[in-house]
């Protein structure tokens, strides 16, 4: 299948929640060489929040995305709140009128999460955020809807494109954050939001991934 | 981890509970558990409010009460509050009059303060904010609105609430704090680093036998990493980044403010202390007043900040009037 | 040793001269210069004194001031000051009706302070003691005169400092005190060990994963080392010790003061005493006031104290008293 | 010559200051076992301002009995100012008529010492205090004048009850002091005050040694 029906769509929520829940110990690791060591811990209260909130809920992906995203802005704060919160509300704010998902639709909402976080941080590629990380992830998705690529084939292109601009940050001087303060001594490491981000990428392209080859086994 | 804890993760709602338990004199809770205000009654003037993470005691929460803030959002540990916190913070304080928000500058903070900024003035709530940037040591003089807000900011709040208290207007709170801020610069010295009790350990390192110079309040690094020296070389050291960086001149008056980074013991703050006053005595700059004590912390880590503010006739009276917070009592 | 020090020989002078540098509104130096007193004028009343090693800020300089002590005797670190340190600061407190000298039961200081009455008495100035002896760990109840003074000498002298502005004989003003430490108990938990800093490392040791109850406010080891527990299994063990041995009941109104030993990050301060509270409270005691913060500390130790006072009508009055010194401010 | 000249006394007076500087170290080392590590540095305190004031002064061993008592009782605080203090000083009030000290004159001496220490602390024989040495090598000196024992066979007596008598300590639990909190985590180390008497008690008996020797050479 093309699309899954975004109220079939709580196995991404899930996966999303697990992928954070697992890297948890990681993401900190990750912070703590040249930020404050908590991004793990931040990120992982917000998500396990939220899977205690949805787990006897009916709840579809966009709706999801919604309350995730607010209590990551109204109950976790820090950095994360504003910028994953405002990210996760933007996608389910232009999504929840979907009832099917497709890639176009999941190009959209990904490229309105990111112009909503371009709202309220300054970061840019190359800033060594999890922008480096979003962005690209963005534009392989769009290239996938102009040169008419599967959802499936898209998802692996997006997965490798975030992978990618993870990776790039390691080169980076911070210019944003905690670790902007350390100048040239924040080169040669990842950035943690970065790495969360291609972690909640990748688990969402692969529940996404299983959602439309479920449907195509029962098609 | 040597540490009296129970879970890590609810380490921030129970020392808020402890908290309002015991200076309940002083604060109240609010419908928000991440939001305290001050038992003084709203009075129709304009609000003063701050927030920030915990772990850094008496800061922030500390500095609401009499003549001092009048409620504070308060963050998990080395965290922004959330937005929400924020704008409930300024709700509570709301007498009618407008409220400012001073806070420090860390991007989870102008984060969240532009969010509830937006979202108070959607409720018909004019919120102004003052961002402290008083270390000098986090970015050069000429990149100003990058630098962090460290210890400085007990000077901002204890001149807003002055103001708001004198039943200044909106504007002229924000310009008193904005020339407050200006005229301050601080730097700080990492002797030990401290450990986020959900972390469990340290996550940089500060080498034994050396220290860390312009550290930050999260023990962000500094401006350089040099061997570790006498109280009287690190007074030099410190007076030496902050003076020139304003800079302070003979026929100044000054307030200092000397503290802890929260193991460091008070006896060796004096020890800083009693050189750093010679050092700014002789250059003809004259000291105020002082504060030399732990004011603004972070967790168990050693070390001490140094914090100089310019006064004039305004901010003289503002400094000078009473006050009574948990972090700051000035009598009569 | 990352300290901040300049020779560790001079380190009591050089804080002194800090601490009067600072404190110019509350305190004043005399001619002897181990002896500091309040800059209240002397009144024709009682005086009140106290004194012991340094190494335990704010006490015991920072107890000085309008409401508590008058004057005060300082000791090198974990040293008790001279008799002629004491005896001075009798004289600097002395208003012509006698003075109270209110101090920790300590070997050095019972004999210094027992050779400066003796002196004082020479000299025709009539000098009486009220030795603290609060901390319940330090010897069985039935050997209560051989107990240390902690964290309780604090209450003493807040007691002591009110008697005495209410004008109260140099009789009324002891017997007050000692109603006081006699209503008084203590317990130390100690979490990590201290460094003498002219010594350079600490010597005793208190393994990670341990915890010391019952320690001293040198590190005096207590009743039993055990495995660090949670912050409610603290408070419920200090709780277990303090209660019984008054024993405070049902009915009683009691202050409680949870004091840090210096390095133990305040927040966890207040996560201890929300349990104290709780479990105190449970038990029908109505808490009248309480002080959570670095009352009695032990230059770099971690770890805190628990102490409670049984309340009558007479030593409310005196505990709510307004008072203004650098360790207890209690305003207006 | 069985005496020496109570104004020709000042090398004793420097003998004891140089015994504690080259065992300040020490003395706190054993400190620190049981008791908070200073004694030491609170002895070699007083003595070396000692040392200070009568380097270039003319002065009688009596006087600088009184002199170093009055620094430490004045000046120094802590437990040893009271204590070695108070020894002193009546080692001083009795000896300062003395003009030639023999072991007599020394005996009464040491013993005036012992009397006023008894008088402000409570300490017996047997409570792990400095008593334990001062005690024996009191009796040690009153045993040797009963029994008509030269100077310098009494002072090598003395300095055998003098050791004997700190080593008892290491067996005791301490009854006063800081130690005395351990109770029986007291057992097994010496006791600091004992043992800072006996290194003051040897040099003393040393250096009278070396006058009566000098004295015996020039006879
Ligand atoms: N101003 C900013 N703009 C963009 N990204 C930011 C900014 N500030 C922080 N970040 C991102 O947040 C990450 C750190 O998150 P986290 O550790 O949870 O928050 P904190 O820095 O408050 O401890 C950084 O690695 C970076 O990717
Ligand atoms: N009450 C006392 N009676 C007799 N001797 C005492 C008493 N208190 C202390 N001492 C002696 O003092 C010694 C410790 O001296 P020192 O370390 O200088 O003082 P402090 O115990 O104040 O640190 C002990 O080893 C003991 O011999
Ligand atoms: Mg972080
Ligand atoms: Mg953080
Ligand atoms: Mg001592
Ligand atoms: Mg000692």
């Amino acid at each position: 299948m093309r699309t899954f029906n975004n109220n079939e769509g709580k196995p991404i929520l899930m996966a999303m929640v697990k992928a954070i829940q697992e890297n948890k110990g990681y993401l900190s690791e990750v912070d703590g060489l040249i930020g404050d060591g908590d991004h793990g811990m931040n990120m992982n209260k917000g998500f396990t929040v939220f899977e205690t909130r949805i787990k006897d809920k009916d709840i579809s992906f966009t709706e999801g995305l919604d309350e995730l995203g607010t209590i990551l802005l109204t109950e976790i704060g820090g950095s994360m709140g504003p910028i994953y919160g405002t990210i996760l509300i933007d996608m389910s704010d232009v999504g929840k009128t979907f009832e099917k998902i497709g890639l176009k639709e999941f190009s959209t909402m990904l490229a309105a999460g990111l112009e909503g976080l371009t709202g309220i941080v300054e970061a840019k590629v190359g800033d060594k955020t999890l922008v480096d990380t979003l962005a690209p992830a963005v534009d392989s998705l769009s290239n996938a809807v102009a040169e008419g690529k599967s959802f499936s084939v898209a998802l692996a292109e997006m997965k490798i494109a975030a992978e990618q601009g993870k990776e790039s940050t390691k080169e980076l001087v911070a210019k944003f954050g905690r670790s902007s303060r350390l100048g040239e001594r924040s080169r040669g490491v990842i950035d943690a939001g970065a790495t969360s981000c291609c972690i909640i990428l990748t688990a969402i392209a692969d529940a996404i991934d299983i959602l439309l080859s479920e449907k195509h086994e029962l098609a | 981890m040597q540490r009296i804890l129970n879970d890590p993760d609810n380490i921030v709602d129970e020392m808020l509970c402890g908290f309002l338990k015991t200076h309940n004199d002083i604060v109240e809770k609010t419908t928000n558990s991440r939001v305290v205000k001050s038992v003084e009654p709203v009075k129709e003037r304009v609000g003063v409010v701050t927030g920030g993470g915990s772990g850094h005691k008496p800061a922030f929460i500390g500095y609401v009460g009499k003549n001092m803030c009048d409620a504070v959002a308060v963050g998990e540990i080395c965290s922004s509050p959330t937005a929400v916190a924020f704008l409930d913070a300024c709700k509570a304080a709301n007498g009618g009059k407008g409220v400012a928000c001073l806070y420090g500058n860390y991007s989870g903070d102008n984060m969240n303060v532009k969010m509830a900024v937006k979202m108070a003035a959607k409720e018909g709530l004019e919120v102004k904010t003052v961002v402290a940037n008083d270390d000098v040591a986090s970015a050069p003089k000429d990149q100003r609105e990058k630098r962090r807000g460290v210890a400085g900011e007990i000077l901002m709040w204890k001149v807003g609430g002055a103001k708001a208290n004198m039943d200044g207007s909106l504007d002229e709170v924000i310009v008193a704090v904005q020339k407050a801020i200006d005229n301050t610069r601080s730097v700080g010295i990492g002797l030990t680093p401290c450990v986020l009790p959900a972390v469990g350990h340290a996550n940089f390192e500060i080498e034994p036998g050396t220290m860390e110079v312009g550290i930050g309040h999260h023990g962000e690094p500094g401006i350089e990493v040099c061997a570790l020296e006498t109280a009287n070389e690190m007074a030099k050291r410190m007076v030496d980044v902050v003076l020139p960086d304003y800079p302070f001149v003979a026929g100044d008056e000054v307030v200092v403010l000397v503290s802890g980074l929260g193991a460091t013991p008070v006896m060796e703050l004096y020890v800083l202390y009693n050189e750093i006053e010679k050092l700014i005595s002789e250059k003809g700059i004259k000291i105020h007043r002082s504060y030399v004590g732990n004011y603004f912390t972070s967790l168990e880590m050693m070390g001490a900040t140094l914090t100089v503010m310019k006064l004039d006739d305004e901010l003289k009276t503002l400094i000078d009037m009473p006050a009574n917070s948990v972090g700051l009592k000035q009598c009569r």
